[in-house]
């Protein structure tokens, strides 16, 4: 047996917390948070919605990525607290009543993911950047993800799945 | 990586911004975008005692042009000056540096107050306010009052902005007839901080010579470096290489770069001499001088 | 990172050696908040907050006198540790007298670890020289000044 | 007749549904109740002595329970582990520290974010000593030798040579061109996009369950057993969906361990996940080969002799995953595409005050050492003899009938056809064209060049007369159930880290077996359902364990054959398997299918025979496979700034059978990415105190899609002879065989201002330094 000293909690201070509100995939949610809290932990572990990854700590992977009030945000820098009253879409927000997000159906169609880490921060950078522009080409898709990196799939296949996405969403798909 | 405890407050009013900001007297830190911020807290590099969040505070987001030039709000975003029709027509250089600051994601999130009043001499957009000969309106417990920014930047993450100030909004004087700008970034990979960057602005008067100039550098010191002797060479000028090469060789002469992952101190020096030619060169050509 | 420099004050050998054997005095020259302990007549310890603007830590370490060959020579061994970060610095003063003045020819040899130097050197370049370079400064001033 | 999903159809993934709705199960998404969170304090100093750790202020640290030192552990013996080459690694120290960022103690507390507090309120007291940061000096007479602990007084670890050195002198003497060069292979790191990490939880019954993020689960679960004396049944290794492996997920890294002792010790599960800066500081790197090798050939251009001598950083320990008998693994496939004579190559393994490890970077056990130098040599040599680097590469290929071909160095290389693969890139590319194209560049003083790398890859590791870890020897295995529906399930030894094997693996069982692809569940990573393998690392697992699935899904056919037989009511041998059933010879008609088959097995399977239809295979390949490939990078070169842009890649790679095309396809994007990122950004640099500069995203630059190339991929195809489909691996051919293509580009684009060769990865104030030089920028 290892020896090492062990020592049970006691009820000390913490925080200080806040309490914030925010709408989580049309959702209100409510909790108690301490402010140091980053919103991709309040995200992960306060609302067990695990499809946000963290690669990097220092915002520079984008596995991260958001949307904040719809715009594409890396959400291992941001205080939770940042967050209050605003509103949160996640890669759970995506299909919508089991319908796959054209984003989503683009990234299967096109073998735009392989591990599947950076995939919903990519597949989040790519539903904001189809909002603002939705006919983007090659150049300014490729400039829209620079922010996210991929270790696997050299970015061709996710170029093509953003295409695809393109194509599907002004085809009528769901936005 | 978890950041340091630390009390926040997110105020409504500058005022109240500025009376917490005094409360903890150099020891609170203004939250922006935070871009910056956080990452630094995440590697426990700082540790303020509280953070003052200026996102709350309502009207500091604004970009607008007035009688007297461009207004820039302290929080808004560097990607809205991508978004806004104004800069792309009438302030070129900051399309052309918002477009290099980092990432789109971080874009989204951080501040054009926050890039210029950060200090960090890595930052695209203070030497683009030297070259645009900028002025930064500051409030503090005594009021506002108006810094150049020719005279902000002192050191690496030292400026002239008091513990109790906060940057409210940038001031861009209004673009004159023949004037063009631009901001040419040398950077390893898409969305690193610069191996160089440089900012410059002309203004062209009716007989095609220069009438002034501005030209700012970055990472090529311990802040954005102003080189003033390099934008004076070329009064009185016509734009061209001639005149463009003898203001770099200027600009290279200011520039004290430090060798490290992003290059020996002498490539650099180059590179300023490289990049000062060509943004004078599209500077020129967007003022309608040719070159 | 080797550091080096000199300064000229007018004051006798004697008094700058006892003014750089004197821990609360060289305590003095340094300008962050800090707070110093004689353990010994050799051996210092304590704390410093230091860094740049909000980019700051605080460092805990020792102070040993070394060597000491009064009133000509002195070298001085710092250890700090702080922000996941360790300094070593080996830092002699060399006294020469001449006339009413005094020169102090000091060298640094400073070494950083850890987090600053690994992941904090773009920011944090150049400040242990202005560090160093301030604290010389100071006792400088101070020499001056008495 | 095709069955769905069969071999070559780009059928979609079937792990693709979870992903994208961001249901994966990584690691840091295993939440259990109680859980307790482990955070490590690491060493500011790359070598120094351990005075004391104060643990008083982090134990007062709100949440936190428990900190775990080097002492705690070594009551447990635990405090240092054994290597996969049998060298010997600290979990904790007790007395040393030998690389910045080694972990010192552990901190367990209720959350994450006290278990950082207490990180930081952990206070150690050290004494620096001298670091050893530069092998070569490591080697010099009187360096400091960092292993106190070994009885051999020296910071050399072990010297490996193959080849006739005698001979290979003579023969280069005899040449007459010879090229001698000096390559450093810098120190890179794979940086999967997730992190390394683990969940350990004991029962009540005192079985361990770790969810960890390993390449390797159930050679994992046997060192367990042997390192910390569990017995092996109490042992549940679980590798969850991984963001990624690259190699750098092998390794047995110190937090698991740690991890399973602070569960142990607290009673609670507890995870630990580690964070980017800890994972580019501490965790498995790869290359750091620094390289002399001398190449000759006649003077009408054919290849004669190769030597290259190598040292070898392997950190403060050899921790490289290799099989055991290869300490430099794979290196002596540096004879590349090329029929040597002669050749001699030794290596020299040396300490550092580095973080250990060694080929963790898409990369089958330093093969893209051996494929980088060749090519890079190769070039040299047709620079020097002023010959094409494409002619001169045609007239030296081994020729097509040569094979199965014995290189000098001891390989017997499958299959190989070198020649149509380079002429096929060169007709994509239209290399000619280019040349011409460059000429008059030339003449205007424009910069551009066009680099070749035609490589030889060797994977599949392996036969089990040499290959094994740690004495496992290196087959894999396939376990596969028919339900009485027709549906089946298969279990792997081997682990996916986003290749898709849920995918390929069905398909080669659905050709096999005649059940569509999505009837076939697959399943891997959990050591207490899956067949004992040896994983999923060096381009193994289609070659084995795709091997394994074939070679056990003709065991259930031949029991099939038996119960369709009885069903049809004819003799066994009067049946064909056609058109993925069972057909009576000559009577198409008279057929049974796997489905009707499969459900006879539960229901009226003949008597005396075992109900059931199931087999387990565990494949011990015969050989190794040698994928093979001819890249062509094309770059254009800013005179002014040095800076290096690809203009065009084209990539013809041969991996045998193809099972999925989409999928090789991918695999092949990723490993040229990978391939990119070294020759042109990566580095892993330490200053003369052994810091590591650029400890985290911010300063180790991963590319971006800006300026990774925009690949072009073909292909050609010669099927292994020896494996039961005839594929061969690919997740590694690009990585191997891109940087060369890429360095010899831009040195052809120099080439005429006398420049022969420039380090990876290639700056742009490497290539202006060289403008300088040479009177040209």
């Amino acid at each position: 047996m290892v020896e090492a000293e062990v020592r049970m909690p006691e009820e000390a201070e913490v925080g200080p917390f806040v309490r914030i509100h925010v709408t989580v995939n049309g959702t209100p949610r409510e909790a108690e948070v301490e402010t140091r809290t980053l919103l991709v932990h309040f995200i992960r572990e306060e609302l067990r919605l695990t499809g946000t990854h963290i690669g990097c700590d220092t915002t520079n992977c984008g596995a991260c990525t958001i949307l904040l009030d719809g715009k594409a945000v890396k959400s291992c820098t941001i205080l939770a607290v940042q967050a209050d009253g605003r509103q949160i879409r996640t890669v759970e927000g995506l299909a919508e009543d089991g319908k796959l997000h054209p984003v989503q159906e683009g990234f299967v169609e096109e073998h735009g993911l392989q591990c599947g880490f950076c995939t919903p921060g990519m597949m989040m950078t790519t539903v904001a950047l189809l909002a603002k522009n939705p006919n983007p080409t090659e150049d300014e898709i490729r400039h829209a993800i620079a922010g996210n990196l991929c270790r696997c799939t050299g970015y061709v296949n996710i170029v093509k799945a953003v295409q695809y996405a393109a194509k599907k969403s002004q085809g009528g798909g769901s936005k | 990586m978890i950041p340091p405890r630390f009390e926040y407050f997110a105020p409504s009013t500058l005022e109240e911004a500025v009376e917490i900001l005094g409360r903890y007297g150099g020891e609170a830190k203004v939250l922006a975008g935070g871009q910056s911020l956080l990452p630094v807290m995440k590697l426990r590099l700082a540790e303020p005692k509280a953070l003052v969040d200026i996102n709350r505070i309502p009207n500091l987001s604004y970009i607008r042009e007035e009688a007297g030039g461009l207004r820039i709000g302290s929080t808004a975003r560097t990607n809205d000056l991508n978004d806004s029709d104004v800069v792309k027509r009438r302030y070129p250089i900051l399309s052309d540096a918002a477009a290099v600051i980092a990432d789109p994601l971080v874009r989204n999130m951080g501040t054009v107050g926050g890039n210029v009043s950060h200090g960090d001499p890595a930052n695209d957009l203070p030497a683009c306010m030297l070259a645009l000969g900028a002025a930064f309106v500051v409030r503090g417990p005594k009021g506002t009052r108006t810094i150049p920014a020719s005279s902000f930047y002192k050191d690496t993450f030292v400026t002239t902005l008091e513990p109790d100030e906060i940057l409210t909004e940038i001031q861009i004087p209004k673009p004159k007839a023949g004037q063009g700008n631009a901001y040419e970034k040398l950077e390893k990979r898409a969305g690193d901080f610069p191996i160089v960057g440089v900012a410059a602005n002309l203004i062209l008067g009716a007989n095609k010579k220069i009438e002034s100039a501005g030209i700012g550098l970055t990472a090529v010191g311990p802040t954005a470096l102003h080189a003033k002797a390099a934008a004076d060479s070329l009064v009185g000028q016509a734009p061209g290489d001639a005149a463009f090469k003898r203001a770099a060789d200027l600009a290279m002469k200011l520039a004290e770069p430090v060798s490290d992952l992003r290059g020996p101190a002498e490539y650099k020096r180059a590179m300023v001499g490289v990049f000062a030619v060509r943004a004078l060169r599209t500077a020129a050509k967007r003022a309608g001088g040719g070159a | 990172m080797e550091l080096e420099g000199s300064f000229t004050v007018r004051a006798p050998k004697d008094r700058v050696w006892s003014f750089f054997m004197d821990p609360f005095a060289l305590s003095s020259c340094i300008s962050d908040p800090h707070a110093i302990e004689v353990v010994d007549e050799d051996h210092f310890k304590g704390w410093v907050k230091a860094g740049v603007a909000f980019i700051k830590g605080t460092f805990t370490g020792s102070a040993t006198i070394a060597e000491r060959v009064p009133p000509e020579r002195a070298r001085i061994k710092a250890h700090g540790a702080g922000m996941g970060s360790a300094f070593d610095a080996d830092s002699t003063i060399q006294l020469s007298e001449a006339g009413n003045e005094t020169t102090v020819r000091w060298k640094a040899d400073v070494v950083l670890n850890g987090t600053i130097a690994s992941m904090g050197a773009r920011l944090l370049k150049g400040t242990i020289d202005k560090k160093t370079n301030e604290f010389f400064e100071n006792a400088r001033k101070k020499l001056e000044g008495g | 007749m095709t069955v769905h999903g069969g071999i070559g159809q780009s059928i979609k993934r079937k792990e693709d549904a979870r992903f994208i709705r961001g249901k994966g199960n990584y690691v840091d998404d295993v939440q259990l109740p109680g859980m307790l969170y482990l955070d490590i304090v690491r060493s500011p100093y790359a070598h120094a002595l351990i005075k004391y750790i104060n643990i008083e202020k982090a134990l007062k640290v709100p949440g936190v329970l428990a900190v775990i030192r080097g002492k705690d552990l070594d009551a447990a013996k635990l405090a240092w582990m054994p290597t996969l080459m049998s060298d010997t690694q600290m979990v904790l120290p007790i007395e040393r520290v030998m690389f910045q960022g080694q972990e010192v103690a552990g901190v367990v507390a209720e959350s994450r974010y006290a278990a950082a507090d207490g990180v930081a309120a952990v206070e150690v007291e050290y004494e620096p000593m001298t670091p050893v940061v530069d092998p070569k000096k490591a080697l010099e007479p009187g360096a400091p030798v960092i292993r106190w602990d070994k009885e051999k007084k020296t910071n050399h670890i072990w010297h490996w040579e193959v080849g006739d050195r005698k001979a290979t002198d003579a023969a280069l003497k005899a040449s007459d061109v010879t090229v001698t060069q000096d390559l450093y292979i810098p120190r890179i790191h794979v940086s999967s996009i997730e992190t390394c990490g683990c969940v350990a939880a004991f029962d009540a019954m005192g079985k361990l369950t770790v969810w960890m993020t390993t390449q390797a689960p159930h050679a994992i679960r046997t060192v367990f057993a042997l390192v910390a004396g569990l017995p092996e049944q109490k042992i549940r290794i679980i590798s969850p969906d991984i963001g990624g492996g690259f190699g750098g997920k092998v390794p047995v890294y110190p937090g698991y361990v740690i991890a399973v002792v602070a569960a142990l010790k607290t009673g609670h599960p507890v995870k630990w996940v580690e964070d980017r800066s800890e994972n580019l500081q501490s965790d498995s790197f790869a290359r750091d080969y620094h390289i002399s090798a001398e190449i000759g050939a006649t003077k009408d251009g054919k290849l004669t002799a190769l030597k290259v001598k190598t040292i070898a950083d392997h950190g403060y320990t050899d921790a490289a995953a290799n099989p055991s008998k290869f300490p430099a693994g794979l290196f002596h496939i540096i004879t590349g595409s090329y029929p040597f004579q002669k050749a001699f190559v030794e290596v020299d393994g040396v300490y550092t005050n580095k973080p250990p490890g060694g080929i963790a970077y898409r990369c089958s056990f330093r093969v893209t050492e051996a494929a980088y130098t060749i090519e890079r040599l190769i070039d040299m040599l047709a620079q020097k003899l002023r010959m094409d680097p494409a002619e001169f590469r045609m007239k030296n290929f081994i020729p097509q009938q040569a094979f199965p071909y014995k290189s000098v160095l001891g390989w017997e290389y499958d299959s190989g056809n070198y020649g149509p693969a380079l002429r096929k890139a060169m007709d994509i590319v239209g290399y000619e064209a280019l040349r011409k194209e460059q000429l008059e560049k030339r003449k205007r003083g424009e910069l551009m060049g066009i680099g070749i790398s035609s490589f030889t890859e060797i994977v599949g590791a392996g036969p089990s007369k040499t290959f094994d870890i740690l004495g496992l020897k290196m087959f894999d295995s396939c376990e596969i159930r028919i339900h009485p529906t027709g549906k089946a399930i298969a279990r792997f030894g081997t682990k996916s880290q986003g290749q898709g094997h849920e995918t390929t693996y069905a398909q080669i069982l659905a050709e096999e077996l005649g059940i569509p692809a999505e009837d076939i569940a697959v399943e891997e990573g959990d050591t207490d359902t899956a067949p004992y393998g040896l994983g999923t690392y060096a381009s193994r697992s289609t070659p084995v364990a795709g091997a394994a699935a074939a070679m056990a899904a003709r065991k259930i056919r031949e029991k099939a054959k038996l119960i369709a037989a009885h069903l049809l009511e004819v003799s066994p041998g009067d049946l064909e398997w056609k058109d993925h059933k069972f057909s009576v010879k000559g009577l198409p008609s008279k057929a049974k299918t796997m489905q009707e088959i499969a459900f006879a097995a539960y229901t009226n399977h003949p008597q005396g025979m075992e109900a059931g239809l199931e087999a387990t295979d565990y494949y011990d390949p015969p050989n190794l496979t040698f994928p093979f490939g001819s890249y062509i990078c094309v770059v254009d070169i800013d005179k002014d700034t040095g800076e290096v842009k690809v203009r065009r890649f084209v990539a013809v790679d041969d991996c045998g059978t193809i099972i999925n095309p989409m999928i090789v396809e991918g695999q092949i994007h990723g490993g040229l990415t990978m391939g990119f990122a070294a020759a042109m950004l990566e580095e892993m640099q330490y200053d003369e105190h052994g810091n590591l500069h650029g400890g985290t995203f911010m300063d180790y630059l991963l590319p971006t899609a800006v300026e990774t190339p925009r690949w072009e991929t073909a292909k050609t195809t010669t099927p292994s002879p020896h494996h039961p489909i005839g594929a061969k691996g690919v997740g590694e051919s690009a990585t191997v065989g891109a940087p060369a293509a890429i360095v010899n580009a831009v040195v052809d684009a120099l080439s005429h201002l006398g420049v022969t060769h420039i380090d990876i990865p290639i700056t742009p104030w490497k290539v202006w330094g060289l403008l300088h030089e040479k009177g040209a920028a």
